[in-house]
């Protein structure tokens, strides 16, 4: 365990997800789709996750892993709900592009 | 912890409820129920204790919002039942979610554990996606849902990565072992982002500038009361739980710290009373309001270590004439499809009672005297001076006066138009909330200290 | 002396006041008239038995502290003694005099009781005036009189240009009274009183006063007084004051009001006699304006007015003496101008009153047949004021011209004042020629109307022929009872006796012979020749810009009032809106920045995410920077 | 008893008021305010005999803030200008009939509670509390019962609520600030204080700002003429007729005594703004079409020459200017019931449209004049004994004052005549004109008598505020 640190070194762990993460944010800003913003967040989130397990093992700690559980269990709830109302909004607008969102708007 | 248990129990039963169609009983039960949780917190609030292993603090600080809370919830439960009138099947699914929300907020205020206060925030936030597309048939209430949803997450998101950043800079979630060794050690850079980063994670929560740009369209598409619950309940969480935050994590916060929140203070307040000038709907003119109060109450950070009293008064003083304004527009814009003001025209007339109810919570929120609002400026301005920041307590005031064009724009509409139709009855719930809640907020004005003493 | 006895005295007018305003109306022109006649002779009667058994020492009535001022504290009181008592003499009794002439002059009249009640206002505010025991008390009845001649002077309201005098009238006098408070203020913060009587001692005790702040007191007051008694530069409000009533500018604008400058000028003499810089000024002021209004007087058509101006000429010779330091000599001149002027004015008033309302000299003619006692009154009234021997005026008016002859080498001064008594000669002559002798030019029906006043205006016609005939006896050259009896008064030594010298004769000869003069000429133009003045439009040259009063009216307006009222436009029209503007336009700027922070706000979750992101990044910067380079 | 009685008597006879309903409500309101006023004389003959009716008790412990109302001789007098000019405007507004008039005539009793307890308030706090609380009634008194376009009268009751709110925003400020200095707001405490020159000068220009615009002293007056032509006559009353006295008053009690390094400093700007008042509000005056604003201007001028008056920081400055204030706030309330006499017959406030109506009405214009002539400070008239002390006290500081100051009594003479005679004066009207009827001629003969008696006697009103001036002087007065 340690050697892979040792080898690797912490920090590269955090710019890996550092830079997973923001490829998560240019995915959100740049993508109209609604269902690849949320893969795009799913990457935020997993990024994150990544960093935890990469903590965890620093701190030689097992609370990051666990908290990891949490929040895949969270980023479920959370998508399952937006996925719900994605579902309406197809249902009453007929497209699923979230640049149409413009209704409430000044 | 009993508290948030009872409430979590509360929450099932309304479920339970509905399936053994004790429906008619449900409102009735649950504001008892809430009622008994007061009861505990306040048990609660006099022995602070810690509950596994530190996962839940109860604190007086956490207590005496818990009892916030739990007041506010009983307000917008008892305004529910008229609300949901037409969707009287959902009624229970409502309820139980606000009940959970409330769960969610307590667990925010009173965590210990940074995974508590994660699987706080996100049970807030998902309830709260959800109360705001409630209205499943409205295109704007979809679109609130999604903007708030897509917003929220990515929030949620930023903050995950700020706890990551304080995990891996402590190697721990537990905010008491934080706390000393962010105080003793010489820390690893992370440390100050991953703060900073959940610390913007709550801005937008609370929708601080520049963080704010959902508030607006979020309050005006969402169904009237969830509007009501973000304004009041939501916002005073998440101030409530960025202070908590700031002071467990790093008591004297940097100067350049304190730089970006005055900023940040100060962008609030301006934008937000700027823009409200020019809203017709009353609902997103509020959002704006919204968002200025929140820069004043980013103002109690700047004197973080004694300025909690005056934190939980402004809370309650806000979120109290909150509550009364927006009983009052629920009345009025009951069975309208828009909230321009347009639909307040001599209300004065129509209604002298609910006019003269909105009028003072708009002067509550305006900061005139003898309502709590202005004790609750008073306050903070006291504060802030005495901690040296003149300059954003002069901004403050300049934009107080600002906000005034506005709330009177509402009033004038009261008193000054004629109505342009016969009043319709006012459900019997509607008037009890408003009263209560403006009488509630003016007692607060002639005794402040009964709020104030709490954290002494 | 007890105090209620002056209480009576001074409230008696005040009481018909009263009366006349609550009960005026019901009770009937008789009983208003007697009510108001009454209650002035009863103040009349007192200061007769005050005159009788007057002390020499002044007698001062301080009833209660009026206004207190830190250093020292005004009383509500009232200060008697010959100066007062003399004042009270003549405004009593002349006053009694026309309101007896009021009853049957204003019979006609619907407002007859509100007349009355002026007319007893004016009174009283005149009997406070002249027994202020300080110079505030002196100018609550100095105030007091303006507005009752603000009052009279509009008595005719329907009537615009009336009201347009009256207002003249009273802004002008508060003109003077700026000045004169502006006096009192002056006095008040050098002494610390304004009592007369301490006011004397302190101020011919105090040493250490720098004459410069007295000299401007001094002079601050003379331009109170120059307000009240029509002097240059404010004299232009007493021939507009003619609008009034006659009787009201017989006793008002005669013989009692416009001679308050000349009482309080005497009341201070004491203070002049410190500042003979302003004494001067006052010899000059009155000299020119003795001159000026002679010389308008000389072509004015209107009856009335001829005698205003000649009033305004008359007052500048008092003032001329009171410059002179003469005071007793000035006092001298009011009361038998007091006589003759109002002799006069209530003669023109039965003139009126017989042509109906007309006042226009070219209009009337051969009066002499049909109105007689009129006729010969004002003919004694007129060689009175002319200076013919023997009779008032000739002694009074001889007496100033000595005093200018004899006060230094430089004759100017009384050269002006001979001229002014020719001119005097003249105008009053040709007032009369042009009135009473040659045929009536009037219409035929008003020749048929025409006949003597009835005996209540006649009777005090003749009283005041007969005083303005021996009234000079008060003060003849050689022993004068009047000087023996102000001598008190003053601080200088009583002015000194005229050695009646050959000078003296001399003057007295120059000055008959002056007015001869003017009356031969007067005679000679408008008897002999019979010419009539010209019509208005026909005047040309000089006779035109006297007759148009040296266009001093229009310059004033032009000077002052055009410009503040053009002033007030301005003000309104452009700096009340650009100051208004000025606190709109905060608000309209905030509203504007609202329209455009709309536009951002424009609903597009990208937008509002990518906010988000800079923010992060800026505030991550921030404090990057903040941790690593500072 | 002590002044909390004064003030419970009017906070319940609002409420009393409101729920009298509206057939009885002017009853009770003038009831009411009666028995205010009955109270206020019972106060000061405790005050004259030495007893203790001041009321000083903690209010809010952290920060310290207390209830505490106290009346010396010049809180007195002001109180007692409130409770007697109170039932005569409302006396005065019987000849009308509002619209809900339980509503108007409880706010009016509002505010004249709200503003005794400004004229009593012995904390900071208090009285800023209620110098707001006294804003509310008369922004809801203009904006409902007000007169004119609707439109128009929103923008300009909006602009004065917000113009004055603004101001004294800036005061709240001042006295958070005092307070961190001095530990509480009772001025007491703050009288006390050595502050440094460069504070005392920001914290004078707090007060002032919020002053200013309320007395209101050029340049901060644009709001004041719209709002009195807008309001409903009774409102302009309150407005005029104590409500601006508040500043005034303010100035006396709080600014001057808490920084008087910098009034003394720059005493000739402040002397020089309110004569710039005087001259400026009398020529403005000189021109206007409307009589009610007319009157606006010429009280703004009045008022002008009382605040150079206090801010000679004499004794006679300060005693004339309070003289003043209560001689102007009777004739104000006079002059303005004049003009409703005048609306309630002719349906219109143009000057123009007037004219003719002396030979209609003997009482109605004798009354008229008389107020007229109090209003130009004819001796013998209170306004006199006032204007008198304070032109003196300008005397004292540079005879130029004075000067200037005292052409009010030329322009001042000027125009009200002026409006006199095209009002009353000159040929009949062909309108019908009915003499004042008795309640009219009841209210105004009440203004007139107070007028003419302390014109002449106004020793005790001297004798009742001099010794707490005398206080107030010794404040200003500590640093040197």
């Amino acid at each position: 365990m340690d050697n892979i640190l040792n080898q690797i070194g912490i920090e590269n762990y955090i710019f890996l997800s550092v830079i997973l993460f923001c490829i998560g944010v240019f995915g959100v800003l740049y993508r109209r789709n609604a269902i690849v913003v949320f893969m795009s967040i799913e990457i935020m989130l997993n990024a994150i996750n990544l960093l935890f397990a990469a903590f965890s093992t620093y701190h030689q700690d097992a609370q990051g892993q666990i908290f990891v559980f949490f929040s895949m269990a969270v980023a479920a709830a959370e998508v399952a709900i937006g996925l719900a109302i994605l579902v309406s909004i197809f249902r009453n607008m007929g497209t699923i592009d979230v640049g149409n969102l413009k209704n409430l708007k000044g | 912890m009993n508290t948030l248990i009872a409430i979590t129990g509360l929450g099932i039963l309304c479920l339970l409820f509905e399936i053994l169609n004790f429906r008619k009983a449900i409102i009735p039960v649950t504001i008892i129920g809430l009622l008994a949780v007061l009861g505990l917190t306040y048990l609660g609030y006099n022995a602070p204790t810690s509950y596994y292993n530190n996962m839940i603090v109860v604190s007086k600080f956490s207590s005496v919002f818990t009892g916030l809370f739990t007041v506010l919830t009983v307000f917008l439960i008892a305004l529910s039942h008229d609300f949901y009138e037409d969707h009287q099947t959902k009624i229970s699914d409502f309820i139980a979610i606000k009940i959970f929300m409330l769960a969610g907020a307590v667990a925010m205020v009173s965590f210990g554990n940074l995974a508590m206060f994660f699987l706080g925030i996100e049970v807030l936030s998902i309830s709260l996606y959800i109360l705001a597309a409630s209205n499943r048939l409205n295109v704007k209430s979809n679109e609130a849902g999604m903007k708030y949803f897509l917003m929220g997450s990515f929030a949620s998101g930023i903050i995950l990565f700020g706890i990551c950043f304080i995990y891996g800079a402590m190697g721990s979630f537990d905010v008491a072992e934080i706390t000393e060794w962010s105080r003793s050690a010489e820390l690893p850079v992370w440390f100050p982002i991953g703060i900073s980063l959940v610390t913007i994670g709550m801005f937008f929560k609370i929708a601080a500038v520049p963080f704010h740009f959902w508030a607006p369209d979020v309050y005006e598409g969402s169904p009237t009361l969830t509007t009501t619950t973000m304004s009041t309940l939501v916002k005073v969480v998440a101030i409530a739980t960025l202070y908590k935050l700031l002071t467990a994590m790093n008591a004297d916060l940097s100067d350049a710290y304190i730089n970006i929140i005055i900023v940040i203070s100060i962008a609030s307040m301006t934008v937000g009373n700027i823009m409200a000038l020019k809203q017709n709907n009353v609902k997103r003119m509020l959002a704006f309001s919204g968002i200025s109060h929140a820069g004043f109450m980013l103002m109690t950070l700047l004197s973080i270590s004694n300025s909690a009293s005056s934190l939980v008064y402004y809370t309650t003083a806000y979120s109290l004439s909150g509550i009364a304004a927006f009983a009052v527009i629920l009345y009025v814009c009951k069975n309208k499809d828009n909230e321009d003001i347009s639909n307040f025209n001599g209300l004065g007339k129509n209604n002298p009672l609910m006019a003269a109810i909105l009028a003072a919570s708009l002067l509550s929120m305006a900061g005139i005297p003898i309502f709590a609002g202005f004790f609750a400026k008073l306050f903070l301005f006291n504060q802030v001076i005495e901690a040296g920041y003149l300059v954003v307590v002069i901004a403050a005031v300049i934009n107080s006066i600002i906000s005034v064009g506005y709330y009177f724009k509402l009033i004038l509409a009261m008193y000054n138009k004629e109505p342009n139709e016969e009043a319709a009855k006012t459900p019997f719930v509607f008037y009890a909330v408003a009263v209560v809640a403006i009488l509630l907020n003016i007692a607060l004005g002639l005794f402040p200290s009964v709020v104030l003493d709490l954290l002494g | 002396m007890d105090t209620n006895l002056v209480l009576v005295l001074l409230l008696a007018p005040f009481l018909g006041f009263l009366f006349n305003v609550f009960l005026g109306k019901k009770a009937g022109k008789n009983v208003v008239g007697i009510v108001g006649t009454l209650s002035v002779a009863v103040s009349f009667v007192i200061t007769l038995y005050l005159f009788a058994n007057a002390s020499q020492e002044p007698v001062v009535i301080n009833l209660f502290d009026w206004i207190s001022i830190q250093r020292f504290d005004i009383s509500f009181g009232f200060l008697i003694d010959q100066l007062s008592i003399l004042w009270l003499l003549f405004v009593t009794g002349i006053g009694s005099l026309i309101h007896l002439y009021s009853i049957s002059y204003m019979h006609d009249d619907e407002k007859m009781h509100s007349f009355f009640a002026y007319l007893n206002l004016f009174i009283f505010f005149m009997i406070a005036l002249v027994i202020g025991s300080n110079l505030l008390m002196m100018f609550i009845g100095w105030e007091g009189v303006g507005l009752c001649s603000y009052l009279l002077i509009g008595f005719w309201y329907k009537n615009q240009n009336f009201n347009d005098a009256a207002k003249k009238a009273f802004i002008m006098n508060r003109i003077g009274d700026l000045g004169f408070l502006i006096g009192i203020f002056i006095v008040g913060s050098l002494f610390n009183t304004l009592d007369f009587t301490s006011l004397r001692t302190t101020i011919e005790s105090a040493k250490d006063v720098s004459d410069l702040w007295i000299a401007i007191a001094a002079l601050a007051l003379f331009i109170g007084a120059t307000g009240k008694s029509a002097q240059l530069p404010l004299y232009t409000w007493l021939p507009d004051a003619m609008a009034g009533p006659t009787p009201v500018s017989a006793l008002i604008h005669a013989a009692t009001m416009v001679t308050a400058g000349i009482f309080m000028l005497t009341r201070l003499n004491f203070l002049f006699d410190m500042a003979p810089s302003v004494q001067n000024i006052i010899a000059i002021v009155g000299a020119c304006t003795a001159l000026v209004a002679a010389t308008i007087a000389l072509v004015q058509n209107d009856i009335k007015k001829v005698l205003a101006y000649s009033t305004v000429s008359q007052l500048g010779l008092m003032f001329l003496a009171l410059g002179l330091g003469a005071y007793e000599v000035a006092v001298f001149h009011v009361i038998t101008h007091a006589f003759f002027k109002a002799c006069l004015f209530l003669g023109s008033g039965s003139v009126i009153h017989g042509l109906h309302g007309e006042q226009d000299m070219r209009k009337m003619g051969g009066l002499k047949k049909a109105m007689p006692i009129t006729f010969i009154t004002m003919l004694i009234a007129s060689l009175a004021i002319a200076g013919i021997f023997p009779l008032a005026g000739f002694w009074s008016k001889d007496e100033i011209l000595m005093t200018a002859f004899n006060h230094s080498n430089n004759k100017a001064l009384w050269v002006v004042g001979s001229i002014a008594s020719i001119m005097t000669a003249f105008y009053m002559f040709r007032l009369i020629y042009l009135t009473f002798f040659n045929s009536f030019r009037g219409t035929e029906e008003q020749k048929h109307h025409l006949h003597e006043s009835p005996s209540l205006i006649t009777v005090p016609l003749i009283i005041l022929a007969i005083l303005s005939f021996v009234g000079g006896a008060i003060s003849l050259p050689g022993h004068s009872w009047l000087n023996d009896y102000l001598a008190p008064l003053f601080t200088k030594v009583a002015h000194e006796e005229h050695t009646l010298g050959s000078t003296e004769y001399m003057l007295m000869a120059i000055a008959t012979i002056g007015a001869l003069i003017g009356i031969g000429i007067a005679y000679k133009k408008y008897l002999k020749d019979n010419t009539i003045p010209s019509e208005d439009a026909e005047i040309t040259g000089l006779s035109k810009v006297l007759y148009n009063k040296y266009y001093v009216d229009e310059i004033y307006d032009s000077v002052f009032v055009k410009p503040i009222n053009l002033l007030s436009d301005l003000f309104r029209e452009h700096v009340e809106k650009s100051l208004s503007a000025l606190v709109f336009g905060l608000g309209k700027v905030t509203n504007e920045i609202a329209i455009q922070g709309k536009k951002a706000h424009n609903g597009s979750v990208g937008f509002y995410l990518f906010a988000f992101v800079i923010g992060v990044i800026v505030i991550l910067t921030y404090l990057f920077l903040q941790q690593f380079f500072i | 008893m002590d002044v909390t009685t004064l003030l419970i008597i009017l906070l319940l006879g609002a409420f009393a008021t409101y729920f009298s309903g509206d057939k009885w409500a002017p009853k009770v309101a003038l009831l009411f305010s009666l028995t205010a006023f009955a109270g206020a004389i019972c106060l000061l003959s405790q005050y004259n005999l030495g007893n203790e009716i001041s009321y000083s008790k903690l209010w809010i412990a952290k920060p310290k803030i207390y209830f505490a109302l106290q009346a010396d001789g010049l809180a007195l007098a002001m109180v007692l200008l409130t409770t007697a000019l109170t039932p005569i405007i409302i006396f005065s507004s019987f000849g009308n009939t509002y619209k809900n008039s339980k509503a108007f005539y409880a706010l009016i009793v509002f505010m004249s509670f709200a503003m005794s307890g400004t004229f009593l308030a012995s904390d900071g706090l208090l009285y800023y509390i209620f110098w707001e609380l006294s804003l509310i009634p008369i922004y809801f008194i203009a904006l409902i019962w007000g007169n004119g376009d609707a439109e128009e009268r929103k923008k300009a009751v909006v602009k004065f609520f917000i113009y004055t709110l603004a101001g004294s925003l800036f005061m709240l400020i001042a006295f958070v600030y005092l307070f961190q200095k001095a530990g509480s707001f009772l001025i007491s405490d703050l009288t006390a204080l050595n502050l440094s020159s460069s504070e005392q000068f920001w914290i004078f220009m707090a007060f002032f700002l919020a002053y200013a615009i309320k007395i209101p002293l050029i340049p901060f007056h644009t709001w004041q003429a719209k709002v009195y032509q807008k309001a409903p006559t009774v409102g302009t009353m309150l407005l005029a007729g104590i409500m601006l006295k508040m500043g005034l008053y303010s100035v006396i009690r709080w600014q001057l005594p808490i920084a008087p390094l910098a009034a003394k400093e720059y005493m000739y700007v402040f002397i020089g703004l309110g004569i710039a008042g005087v001259i400026y509000g009398s020529i403005v005056a000189l021109k206007q079409k409307d009589l009610k604003k007319l009157l606006a201007y010429s009280s703004m001028a009045h008022v002008g020459l009382i605040a150079a008056g206090a801010y000679t920081l004499t004794l006679d400055g300060l005693r004339g200017a309070v003289l003043q204030m209560i001689a102007h706030g009777f004739v104000v309330v006079g002059l303005f019931f004049v003009a409703e006499i005048i609306f309630r017959r002719y349906e219109t406030r143009k000057i123009a449209e007037m004219g003719g109506i002396r030979a209609q009405s003997p009482k109605f214009t004798s009354m008229f004049m008389i107020l007229v002539l109090a209003s130009v400070a004819l001796p013998s008239t209170f306004n006199f004994v006032g204007e008198f002390t304070v032109l003196y006290s300008l005397s004292q500081v540079n005879v130029w004052f004075a000067i200037l100051g005292g052409t009010t009594i030329i322009l001042g003479a000027y125009y009200m005549l002026k409006m006199f005679q095209h009002i009353m004066l000159g040929e009949t009207n062909a309108k019908l004109f009915a003499d004042v009827t008795f309640n009219e001629g009841l209210a105004l003969v009440v203004v007139i008598a107070v007028l003419f008696f302390f014109g002449l006697y106004p020793k005790p009103i001297m004798e009742l505020i001099t010794p707490s001036l005398e206080n107030i002087l010794t404040q200003i007065n500590r640093f040197n």
